[in-house]
């Protein structure tokens, strides 16, 4: 919501989820796959264990399967649970199929099309997605009314599909750039994030660096999120690790590969993976030491400038 | 043949890529097949990412769709709204190009689950832009395994729709109109099966080397009908298997020489 | 008294702006209260433009909306749908600023057409973002002319929504629901007027050095209440009409100084 | 509509006009009131007495208001005819009030709902604005089925109201940068034109400089449109005037306010604006040094770099 006080913002990653991410919350989060996932933030609220969350997005990748891992995810509502190359989300796909996690699930445009609703301030948003598909006969258990058919009135007979606007409690995104009063500058696609911010109700924007507003008033075009739907600026490089910032950093295979390898296995295996790198971490600076270190770090921004 | 068989089926694919059309296309297979048409017979061939990249110029191996490789001097770093809505459900994506879990007779694809949806046996990844490609593109191209559980009378669930129930207007019946009947089109190692735009059902067009309608038919967990000319799908050129092998998978992350 | 009742009407608008609040106001007099805000008690007020412009720090003398004046050191050069869907629409703008031609007892304005719609007497320009501000606001403030004529009892045509046909629930009966009670403020060269949220009429509420009730009552077209507590309208400090005359219209381009 | 060739499709406002612009075409009209608004390809479509147009946009400003005192237009579809501290559009005023041209009215965010529909290839595109104005009770003659009110299937009672897709023949923008392509960047205010140019079937941009495809590509994140959308690339610099281009130059309020007094005088008067600075110069650069010629040219790109 407006935060138009153009004070500063920055935070702690813990005092930012301690303020924003409750017990209960819808919780949006940005990036895909092994692209900009809010990481940092996500271990703080493992670290926290802030439980029965309601995760929304279009892609949840590891940054949703480490939550649903930790046993902290109720229910998703999105479009995949997916690593690609390096397999599905395991402890997600786990979760659906024991029963102790619901999905509700949608093209994603259709999450997409939610998220305009919300960021415009509209009931509603009409799509020509997922009509003829099962995502309109089947539902979880705790949806209410998914979706309304209705038709085109310019073209009788015309079904239209109209999705419920969707409006997180907070949304997640990390980015490259932010001055302390949240005004934010993403690099490399956007994906979903600039929507998702617009439609929730607060935002933490964690980032690889801070900049002076003075810097971002010379360059007003290049604002992807204006600091009235910012409420938390934390200031986190590599941030986004094991996932990629684009400029900045290149995803790291080795440790997406040993995650997926704690994650399918699962059970003792899984808790281990979370004692190592979250619950016996203190903060995420910490996590990187123990995820490589300099070393690792090193090769991967310069595996990324070698793309530049 | 000079090739293997998934080296094949890519470069059989990469021929139904125009030059100078859009083509959006997921990781994996297709996204290796539109960089072989683009570097053989369709250098104007615009590939769309779905996290935003327009038209990049990818640099090899890229893993998935958020990866960097894929973001390399595009001519706009957008976002998925810009990519499903306004080009795909927009009516401008030529061809989307796609792989598939399971595939029934009416080219309706399962990606989400086996079982009941509430606590189904197993649980895929979902839709993810798949319902958007089909549900939009002009044209459907498939790429995929060929195993019987894979081509089933029905999916147990339909993520991204074909031609739904069957029939010409099958799609426009559920309100599809923004591409009302595409040709939808399914690359194997067996052959090419593409759908009857009289009936929206599957009939196999091609067979690869080695293989034939038995195999395809054995393979298959529907009966497919068969084209009245069916082709043999031809060998690749020296320069497209070259092309394959040095600059689209050179660590051979995707496709296997033999 | 040592300024002009323009002058006074601008410093009086520019008290109902809070500091760390959103508002969302067209070029003219409405934005010269603004700027003087801005200078004065409120420097964290959020001033949008409707073109894009988020927050930028504004060069003397901005004469359009378009004017790249408005648009230096802005926080975000962004889009009309940006401000007007995003921000505007969302529920997001504190405070609404207009000017306008026709104001009625319900605050409802017409900018449209005097006269037969499709054959109008006089032509104004329309809604512009108008409609839209007096629809979602959360506050809104109207700087005008007092004169007889701009004052009906009913607007000739409704261009933007006040309480419509009246009552406390006049806007929602509409559909109005971002801001379904907001309190609707005219300020002119004679006196305050704001919406009872009782009964979304118009009721004066302050005074103008020199102006009376009476003086008001004859150049209105309808008849307002008179609030309870009648305040006169505060002289301008010394700071504020200095900051005004230096710094937010220095060529006297908007207000005469007499 | 798609142009996927990434052929070079740079051309004279003479050639884009001829190719894009028929006869009782719908036309969109990029920029707004003094800023950015596509003049020179306006003067063309004048010059050629292209006519019957139907002009849509938010705000239709001089270009708009110039195509009807050339008598082009019949009919208005926007939000506003504006030229602000400059006064009304007088020709479009006249033209209305006499009886020769129609308009009917949006509220801004109104015209962006139904563009917004057209760029997402949506029938139809919800909003709130609009709802207990006369515009929901009056409508020009030659104007079908207007809107339709619904209720909101998630909140029975309350109204939403629906606006159909707009598709214009063509979308005419300026912008700063371009490529041969047709990948747009645009410096400040976006307004309408990203919207208006994806809704519509062709694009005409006109631009200030032309820029190697190269440079487009070390920076896709200041892309605002994609050459997809685009046909025709028009280099023309000062093609804003007399309205401004932000970082090049400031608009021209002399030349708006003599253009203010021959539009309020109207008949003889304002043909002889025409004729003047139209019908009488064979292009654009032509206009321009009877507008005022390099010294006017110097005079407002050094207001510009001083605000910069």
């Amino acid at each position: 919501m407006t935060n138009a006080a153009a004070t500063n913002k920055i935070m702690t990653a813990g005092e930012a989820v301690e303020k924003f991410v409750f017990d209960g919350a819808v919780v949006g989060l940005g990036g895909q796959n092994v692209g900009r996932c809010a990481m940092a933030i996500v271990h703080e609220i493992i670290r926290r264990r802030t439980a029965n969350l309601t995760v929304v997005g279009c892609n949840l990748s590891i940054n949703m399967d480490m939550l649903a891992g930790a046993g902290l995810v109720k229910r998703c509502e999105g479009g995949t649970g997916n690593l690609e190359y390096f397999g599905t989300t395991f402890c997600f796909r786990r979760a659906i199929e024991q029963g102790i996690m619901e999905m509700e699930d949608y093209s994603h445009l259709g999450v997409l099309s939610r998220l305009m609703a919300g960021e415009m301030g509209l009931p509603f948003m009409p799509t020509k997605s997922m009509l003829g598909s099962d995502m309109l006969t089947q539902q979880a258990a705790s949806t209410g009314k998914k979706y309304e058919l209705v038709e085109n009135p310019w073209n009788p007979g015309e079904k239209v599909l109209l999705l419920p606007a969707l409006r997180p409690d907070v949304a997640i995104i990390h980015a490259q750039k932010c001055d302390p009063m949240g005004n934010v500058v993403i690099e490399g696609f956007l994906c979903h994030d600039v929507e998702l911010v617009r439609a929730a109700r607060h935002t933490i924007v964690s980032c690889e660096e801070i900049v002076p507003t003075e810097k971002i008033r010379m360059d007003g075009e290049r604002t992807n999120i204006p600091y009235l739907y910012v409420d938390a600026v934390v200031e986190q490089p590599f941030g986004a690790h094991p996932t990629a910032a684009y400029r900045y950093y290149d995803y790291d295979i080795d440790h997406v590969k040993l995650y997926q390898r704690y994650a399918r296995e699962g059970g003792k295996a899984y808790e281990d993976y979370l004692k190592t790198y979250i619950f016996g971490t203190k903060d995420f600076d910490d996590y990187l030491d123990r995820a490589g270190g300099f070393k690792m770090m090193n090769s991967l921004i310069k595996h990324m400038k070698a793309m530049l | 043949m000079n090739c293997s068989l998934e080296e094949l089926t890519v470069i059989e694919a990469s021929r139904y890529l125009e030059d100078g059309k859009t083509v959006f296309a997921g990781t994996g297979l297709p996204l290796m097949t539109t960089l072989l048409a683009i570097k053989t017979h369709a250098p104007n061939l615009c590939f769309v990412c779905e996290t935003g990249p327009i038209a990049p110029i990818v640099l090899p191996t890229p893993l998935s769709v958020s990866d960097p490789r894929l973001q390399h001097r595009a001519v706009r770093l957008g976002s998925l709204k810009e990519v499903l809505a306004n080009l795909l459900q927009r009516g401008m994506m030529d061809v989307g190009f796609v792989g598939g879990a399971e595939i029934d007779q009416y080219g309706n694809i399962n990606s989400t689950v086996i079982g009941d949806y509430r606590r189904p046996k197993v649980r895929f990844p979902g839709s993810g832009g798949g319902n958007d490609i089909l549900s939009h593109a002009k044209r459907i191209l498939i790429i995929t395994k060929h195993e019987k559980k894979r081509f089933p009378e029905r999916c147990h669930y339909i993520t991204s729709p074909g031609y739904v129930g069957g029939g010409a207007d099958g799609r426009v019946k559920a309100g599809l109109t923004t591409s009302p009947r595409p040709p939808i089109t399914v690359i194997t190692r067996l052959g090419v099966m593409e759908t009857d735009p009289g009936t929206g059902r599957f009939r196999i067009v091609k067979v690869m080397p080695g293989s034939s309608i038995e195999r395809i038919l054995s393979e298959t967990g529907f009966r497919p009908d068969v084209a009245d000319r069916l082709e043999e799908v031809k060998e690749p050129s020296g320069f497209e298997l070259r092309v394959l092998r040095e600059e689209v998978d050179p660590q051979g992350l995707y496709m296997k020489k033999v």
